[in-house]
This record gives C-alpha cells, structure tokens and sequence, in this order.
C-alpha cells in the first residue's frame, strides 16, 4: 500500500531526529526546560512510533521486552545506587558534593548521574507499560 | 554508618525492589523480600532504642539544611510506628512465601514480592519523613503497590474491589495534595517542623482551616473512616491472604499516623481541636464507626469481610481515642495502632491458613475447623479473644486506656461504646468459634493442619499478643511518651 | 479529550513561566495518556451507556467541595503578586544561591535533582511502581486463553504446580490423596470457567466433586 | 493580569469540580479515569497559579541579568505530580482492561448486578 510506505519512510525519517532531541533534551536539561524525565518520554515515543508503524513484532527484535523490563528496574537502582555511593564516600544520602572534589562538579556530576537513572527508568517504564496494553491487544484479537 | 539508618531504613527496600524484580524467579525474589523487611525491622528497633536514649533524629538529605532540602525527623511517634510496619513486614513475609505460592500464578510472583516491597518501603517512608510533600509522593508508592497487590487475589472481585480502591484513594491522595499546596501557599514551605511554626502565624485567615478539612478529609479516606470506609472491605476480602495481613495490620496504621503528625505536630492540638473542633467529628464518626461496624461484622458469612468490617470498628477506638486530645488519650489511640495490628495480623494470617487448606474463607468451609486444623484454630481463638478485650491480652490494654481518657474527661458514654464494642466483638468471633468448634464439617474430605511455615508466624504475632498483654509497661511507655510528644507541641 | 484538555493545560503552563512542567504536561497527559487512553479503548470498546440514575448526591459533594475551596481562596494572597509569602521563604535562597551551589542554571532543574532530589527519586519509584502494577495485572504467560479471569487461572496452576511437586510450593504438605487433591483445591481445580462457578461450589461444599 | 485577582483561582476550581463530578458521577469506568485526570490536571495548575509572579520570567537562570523569575518550587513539585498521575492512570486502566475481560463490561452498574447474581 502506498501510504504504508510513505508511513514508513516517513518514520524512518523522523525517529533519528526524535532520539537526537531527545539526547538534546536529556543533556540540556541543566540550561533550558528539559531532564531526565521528558526525555525519556521522548525516547519511548521514538520506539513507540517504530512500533506502530513497524509492527510489535519487529519492534521486538530491535528492542527485547527483557531489556525493556531491565531498563525499568535498573533505573532506579541507578538514582538510588547514585544515593549510596555517597553515602559511602562520607557524605550524606544523595550529598552530591563528595563525589568530585570540588563541590560544583560532585553536583553536576551528581545531577547528570540521577537524570540518567530517570531517564533509564521512565523509557523502560513507558514502552514497558505500551507493550502490556498493546500486547494484550493482539493476543485478544 | 549508623548516623545515615533512617534514610537506609527507606533506601534499602527500594533498592531491594527492583532487585526482586530482576531477580525473575519465586524464591529468589522471595529471599530479597526477606532481607528487605528483616533489614527494615532490624533498623526500626534501633532507630526506637536510640530515639528513646536521645531524642528526636533529624537526618538531611543531600546535607541540604531543612526547610531547603528534605529531612527525615524521627521522634517518638513514628520510630514506632515504623516498628509496627516493620515488624508486621518481617513476620508476614516469612508467611507469604507458602501462601502466595499457592494464591498466585508462579510467572507473576517475583513482581508480586517487588510490589510488596515497594508498599513497605512506602509506608517506611511516609512514617520517617519530615516533609509534607515526600508524605504525598511515598504514599503514592505504597497506594499503587497496594492497588495492585489487591488485584492479585483469587476472585475477579478482587479487580473491581482494587478499582473501587484506587478511585477513593486518588480522590483521598489528590485532596491531601490540595490540602498541602493551600498550607504551602500561605506559609512557602513544606517542611513539617518549619510548618508548625508558620502556620500560627497565618491561621487567623480562611485558607488555613480549609486546607485543614482538606486534609481531615483526604486522610480519613485512607484510613477508612466510618462515612469513608466503602473501599476497605471489598479490599481486604478480595486481596490474596499476605497482603489482607500485611495491609490490614500496616497501611492503615500508617494513614492514622498521618492524621496524628499533620493535626497534632503540624497544626498543632490547640488549632485541631479548639478553633476547628475537630473532636465534634471525629468522636461522633469514631462512636458510630464501632457500633454499626461490628453490627454488620456480626452480619457476614465471609470470615475475611467479618474481619474487616471489625478493622474499621476498630480504627473507630484508634480515633476515639485521639478524638479525647488528651495525654491519656492519644496514649490509648497509639497503643492500639500497635496491639490491633498484633491481633488482625494474627486473626489474618489464621484466615490466611484456613484459606490455604480449604481454598476459602467463608464460614461454611470453616465447619469442624477445630479439629481438623487445632493449631490455626487455637490461634484464631486467641487473637479473637484478645479483639474482644480480655484482659490478660492487648486488646485489654488498649481499652482500658481509653476508658481511663475517657472517664478523665468526664465522659463516662466512652466507657459505655467500648464495653458495647467489646460485646459485639465477642459476638462476632463466637461466630466463628462455634462454626470451628461445634459443627460438624459438611465436607467430605478431612484437612490437614497447616504447614509449619504459615503456623510459626502466626502463633509470633499470637503470642505478642498475650506477651505485650502482660508486659504492657513496655508499650505503654513508648506509647505514652509518642503522646507527649505530640501533645507537648501544642503546649 | 483528555489529551485536549492537558495540551490546553501545557500551553496555559508556559504563559505561567513553568516551562518545564508544559513540557512535561504536553509529553505526558497529551502524549502518553492519549496513546495509553486510546490503548485501553481499543481493548475494552467505546460503548458506553447513557446515564439512568439522577446524580444528586455527587453532585452536593461537588458543589460543596467547590463553595469550600472558594471560601478558601478568598483570603489566598492575590495571584501574581511578588508579595505573597510563598515567594519570600525557602525560595529566594534557592533563586539567588542555586547556581553557585550547584552549577546548574535551571533552577527547576537544580531543585528537582539535588535540593528536593530525594522526592524525585521517590517520583522514579512511582514509576517504577505502575509498571510493576501494569505487568501484574496486564503481563501473561501465554498459556492460558485470554477470556479467562486471571485469578481462576492463578490458582489452578498453582495447584497444578503443587501436585506436580515440580514447584517450590514442596510436594509434601501438600499433600492429600493425589487423585482430587485436596479438598480445596478440588473446586478450583475443577473449574476452569469464572470464578463465579467456583464460589457457588464452595456454597454447595465438596459434594459437587 | 492584576484584574484577574482570584478570578484565575477561581476558574481553577470550576474545572477541578468538573473533574470531580466526573469521576464520582460517571458508572463508565474509563470515564471515571478521565475525570480524575481531569482533576489533577487542575489541581497542578492550581499550584502553577500559585508560583507565579507578576512580570516574572522561567526559573532559568540568565547570568549578568537581574530579572524577577517565578518561584521554581510549585514547578518541581508538579512534575512529581504529573509523574504521580500518568502512573495512576496507568494502573487504573489496565485495571479495566482486566475487569473488562472478566466481566465483560465496564459499567459500574453491570457489574454490580453480574456480583449480586451470585
């Protein structure tokens, strides 16, 4: 069908340029609107749109439900983990001061490594939660 | 190390829960919840022990100094609180493993143990936490890990009754945060402590008592309250055994610890109780709670609903007591935060055994119980008896110390509705016990005795009861200091 | 509607300064929730019956609730005006030290991750905990058919399992003559339709078996 | 804008009730859920209200500027709330897939009867 096609290439085109803002909006967060978590929405809706177009099946093999549910989980014992590092090198839970010398940098360091766990998490958690609705959807039918 | 327990007591649950998660089989995910409540029991003893030697804890997280960053304050009132829900934790998991292996599909058990966890560490963290905002979003964890643990019992009730929980306690959750941002509004800050200095300051205005009703009305949602109360049964009867146990005995507890820290701490009893009279409605509420709640309980053929109907009766004597605004009073409230979670956790976790062995929970399956399961049946009689209040046992305590506030304050009709509840209670219970002990089983194949494992946690928490009966001073006098406390703030 | 309803929110958001939160509001309620939203309507249909019964009493507790918060806000501080109290504690230290203290110009962002940062990794949680939540209730080992409530499901493969002794549940306690198994699990076991039919079972006793 | 006073409040409230009625009115499950998006939804934009500052700008921090900027703290809290919302929401729809499967509808009302028939 001619329009599946101009759907597809249409989403071959514009899913690199979602993943980039999305790098764009997980990485600026410090300056403009944006962190951890509007990313990774925006990565989910990346991989939701393949899977719309694509079909869940492939959007399987490019992205196992697994390492999804991994994705999910691991997130949050990266801000919590972040947490206990610096509980382990003296300071208190999520003191980000101690993790660099200077007290600036522990904190951007400190802040970049949060926004990653939430990041990890709200992606996994969002296409996780899509893939349980849709999923059933197909077996359903 | 030991200067950062209070947010560990929180933080190693939560790390604990997506590890049960990964984990992807039964008993591993199981053994990680293991160590998540034992850790959690361990950390609230000493947390209590130290509160009791040196007074309140304050812990800043991120060093940010409170009211900049978020504190965890610990005093009196919710190491022990903190203690009921941990302790709770550590004997019912241990329970849980038999029982959910028999309630629950084998592939969703390692997620059931990680929304477990997620439920304790958000009670934890609702009861350690010095900031009216992290209260909202820790309840949040414990609420939608409860919604979806009460998804997971056996009957398809079990969804609807969920739905029904997570539409009234959303609507509680969104009231309480409406509650907050008028109180924020008026005074730019969240912290409790900074708070109830505040708030005097603004109170003489309309936006303060209406984010106190808010708030009274958010959290009486929560704790099922008697008007309130329409999403606790179905819950209780419909969630898997564990889970009635462990929420019926904590994440109430929980809710009236909240009403305490934002009336009594935050807005202090003076305001609470003599601007916005909110004695003239809890007491009311509180009395009609118990009488109509055990009157219906008496009513119920589902020994797990009969339960819970006497939860809200019960919850009812928890508020009753508070409603007195008196040392003697809120010592008889807190008291029984602790010995109704001992006994419903005993008399849930019998049910819990009946329902394991006969595969349900309704009074006719109970028949001829009394000898084919004397062990679970002993223990049901003995929690029943210390629900009825008698003495020896802690439901005798915890009533006598209302009376006392009662009879304190002149109100001798306190007296009465707990001597009439007590009345009721034994009505109920004997229900069962002549079911269990003096009918015979209509069924026709005999049931064994519970297996140990569900056996030994339940005769623990049977036995705190008659323990914590007689060796009352020792709650009692936590109890009674958390009252101060509470209390001494308004001074 | 919904998803109208949060973008209009989103762009109201961005004419109150909040930036971030519009952002946050437009990927989510109009993104997300829409798809999510959509997601459940195709599954569960969009039939839906109109109203029978008159709504009084929700609507008396509407009204109600909305004269007392009205009330409330009369003697709120006026909207907008730099004198309100909220402007004069706890933030002014976080808009004029933030940047030196952490090295992060956005503010939101400086608070959210590190002064208030614990919330937000109580927030990550909440996450964490729907999905937890969603693939309880939504996740399926493909065995069973799908009309099939999941509690009746539950429990006869947990004492499939069990008779099986394959499962940790431990073959021994479990017992009972291995022919029905045990009288409990007899009327669950047997029936693999809803569980209505198992409750009238448990009604009538074991003589069904 | 100073003409608006309470009036921004106000409007709030009329649609936070609207949400409201909905939720607790409504016997379609899934409407239910919309009106408590509904709900929140207001109740964040009651506390955005509160954060703002007459003539103020995003809390982002311009160096060498003094400009007056909107107070950060109701933002932080409301992106929590949002999270908070999406995740209720979540829950409580694949709860009604759920109920819908196992009842086959999601009428309050119907399901109440096919419970009472047992």
């Amino acid at each position: 069908m001619s329009d599946r096609v101009i759907l597809r290439i249409g989403a071959k085109v514009l899913i690199p340029f979602i993943l980039i803002f999305a790098l764009y909006v997980q990485f600026h967060g410090d300056f403009g609107p944006g962190g951890g978590f509007q990313a990774g929405v925006i990565f989910a809706a990346a991989f939701i749109l393949y899977a719309l177009v694509y079909g869940l099946e492939n959007a399987d093999r490019v992205l196992p439900p697994t390492v999804v549910y991994v994705c999910a989980a691991v997130g949050v014992m990266i801000y919590a983990g972040t947490g206990v590092l610096t509980l382990f090198l003296g300071g208190e839970f999520l003191d980000y001061n101690v993790l660099a010398h200077a007290p600036e940098h522990g904190q951007e360091l400190g802040i970049m490594l949060v926004e990653l766990g939430v990041v990890t998490t709200v992606f996994g958690v969002m296409v996780a939660v899509f893939h349980a609705f849709a999923g059933r959807g197909r077996v359903e039918r | 190390m030991s200067a950062n327990l209070p947010v560990l007591l929180v933080v190693v649950p939560l790390l604990c829960a997506p590890l049960a998660a990964l984990t992807r089989r039964p008993r591993p995910a199981w053994g990680v919840a293991m160590l998540a409540a034992g850790w959690a029991f361990v950390v609230s003893i000493l947390l209590l022990s130290r509160v009791l030697a040196q007074g309140t804890i304050s812990y800043h997280i991120g060093d940010w100094a409170p009211p900049w960053g978020i504190e965890y304050r610990i005093d009196e009132v919710n190491a022990f609180v903190v203690l009921i829900v941990s302790g709770i934790a550590a004997v019912v998991t241990p329970y849980a493993r038999r029982s959910v292996e028999r309630e629950i599909d084998a592939t969703r058990i390692p997620l059931f143990y990680t929304a477990y966890v997620l439920c304790m560490a958000g009670l934890l963290g609702i009861s350690v936490t010095g900031d009216v905002f992290n209260v909202f979003v820790f309840l949040e964890i414990s609420s939608l890990s409860a919604y979806a643990l009460i998804a997971q019992g056996p009957d398809r009730r079990a969804l609807t009754a969920s739905y029904q929980y997570l539409i009234m306690g959303s609507i509680g959750a969104t009231f309480i945060v409406i509650g907050i941002g008028l109180m924020y509004v008026m005074t730019g800050t969240l912290n409790m402590a900074d708070l109830a200095q505040r708030l005097p300051m603004v109170d003489a205005n309309r936006t303060i008592p209406v984010a106190f009703a808010f708030l009274a009305v958010g959290i009486s949602l929560k704790l099922a309250l008697f008007p309130l109360h329409l999403w606790l049964p179905n819950a209780y009867t419909y969630a898997p055994s564990a889970v009635t146990a462990f929420i019926a005995s904590t994440a109430t507890k929980v809710a009236v610890y909240m009403l305490l820290r934002f009336f009594f701490t935050i807005f202090g009893a003076a305001f609470a109780f003599d601007v916005m009279h909110l004695d003239r409605v809890l007491m009311p509420l509180a009395i009609i709670a118990i009488v109509t709640m055990s009157l219906s309980a008496i009513y119920q053929v589902n020994v797990k609903r009969l339960l819970a109907y006497s939860s809200i009766a019960q919850i009812g004597y928890m508020i009753l007591g508070i409603s007195l605004a008196s040392v003697t009073g809120l010592t008889a409230g807190i008291l029984h935060l602790f010995n109704h979670a001992l006994m419903k956790g005993g008399l849930f976790l019998a049910v819990g055994a009946v329902m394991y062995r006969t595969g349900s929970v309704r009074l006719r399956a109970m028949e001829g119980l009394g000898r084919e399961m004397p062990w679970t049946m002993a223990a049901f009689v003995l929690a029943g008896l210390s629900l009825i209040g008698v003495p020896l046992t802690v439901g005798f305590v915890s009533k006598w110390y209302l009376v006392l506030a009662g009879l304190e304050k002149g109100w001798w009709p306190v007296a009465a509705v707990v001597l009439v509840g007590s009345l009721l209670a034994a009505i109920y219970i004997w229900k069962v016990v002549e079911v269990a002990y003096f009918r015979e089983r209509s069924r026709e194949e005999p049931v064994r005795e519970a297996p140990l494992a569900l056996l030994l946690p339940m005769w623990i928490l049977v036995l705190a009861n008659y323990y914590f009966g007689m060796h009352a001073d020792l709650t009692v006098g936590v109890a009674h200091r958390a009252a101060q406390v509470l209390m001494g703030v308004a001074q | 509607m919904a998803g109208i309803y949060s973008f209009l929110s989103a762009l109201l958001f961005t004419t109150l300064d909040a930036v971030d939160v519009a952002f946050t509001e437009a990927s989510v309620g109009a993104g997300i929730s829409t798809v999510l939203m959509l997601g459940a309507l195709a599954l569960v249909g969009k039939d839906c019956k109109p109203r029978t019964r008159p709504a009084i009493l929700p609507l008396f507790v509407v009204v109600v609730t909305g004269l007392v918060l009205v009330y409330g806000t009369m003697d709120m501080p006026p909207f907008g005006n730099p004198d309100n109290p909220i402007h004069h504690h706890v933030a002014p230290r976080y808009i004029e030290d933030s940047f030196e203290e952490t090295g992060v110009p956005n503010i939101v962002t400086s608070v959210l991750a590190s002064y208030r940062g614990y919330d937000t990794m109580g927030e990550t949680t909440v996450i964490f905990t729907a999905v937890v939540g969603v693939l309880l209730l939504l996740a399926r080992g493909r065995k069973a058919s799908g009309a099939e409530p999941g509690g009746a499901r539950a429990i006869r493969e947990a004492a499939g399992g069990a008779t099986g002794g394959a499962g940790p549940v431990g073959s021994a306690p479990g017992g009972g003559p291995p022919s029905g198994g045990t009288p409990g699990r007899g009327p669950a076991g047997t029936a693999p339709g809803a569980p209505r039919q198992r409750e009238r079972e448990e009604e009538g006793g074991p003589s069904d078996e | 804008m100073r003409i608006l006073g309470y009036y921004n409040y106000w409007v709030v409230i009329f649609l936070m009730m609207v949400g409201f009625y909905t939720l607790i009115s409504r016997g379609n499950l899934v409407k239910k859920l919309v009106g408590l998006t509904v709900f929140q939804t207001s109740v964040f934009i009651l506390y955005i209200s509160m954060g703002k500052i007459e003539g103020g700008t995003a809390p982002i921090i311009m160096q060498g500027q003094h400009v007056v900027y909107s107070n950060p703290i109701p933002h932080v809290l409301i992106l929590t709330g949002i999270v908070v919302g999406i995740a209720t929401t979540a829950v409580g729809l694949s709860l009604v897939v759920r109920i819908k499967e196992a009842y086959g509808t999601i009428e309050e009302d119907e399901i109440h009867v096919q419970d009472d028939v047992l």
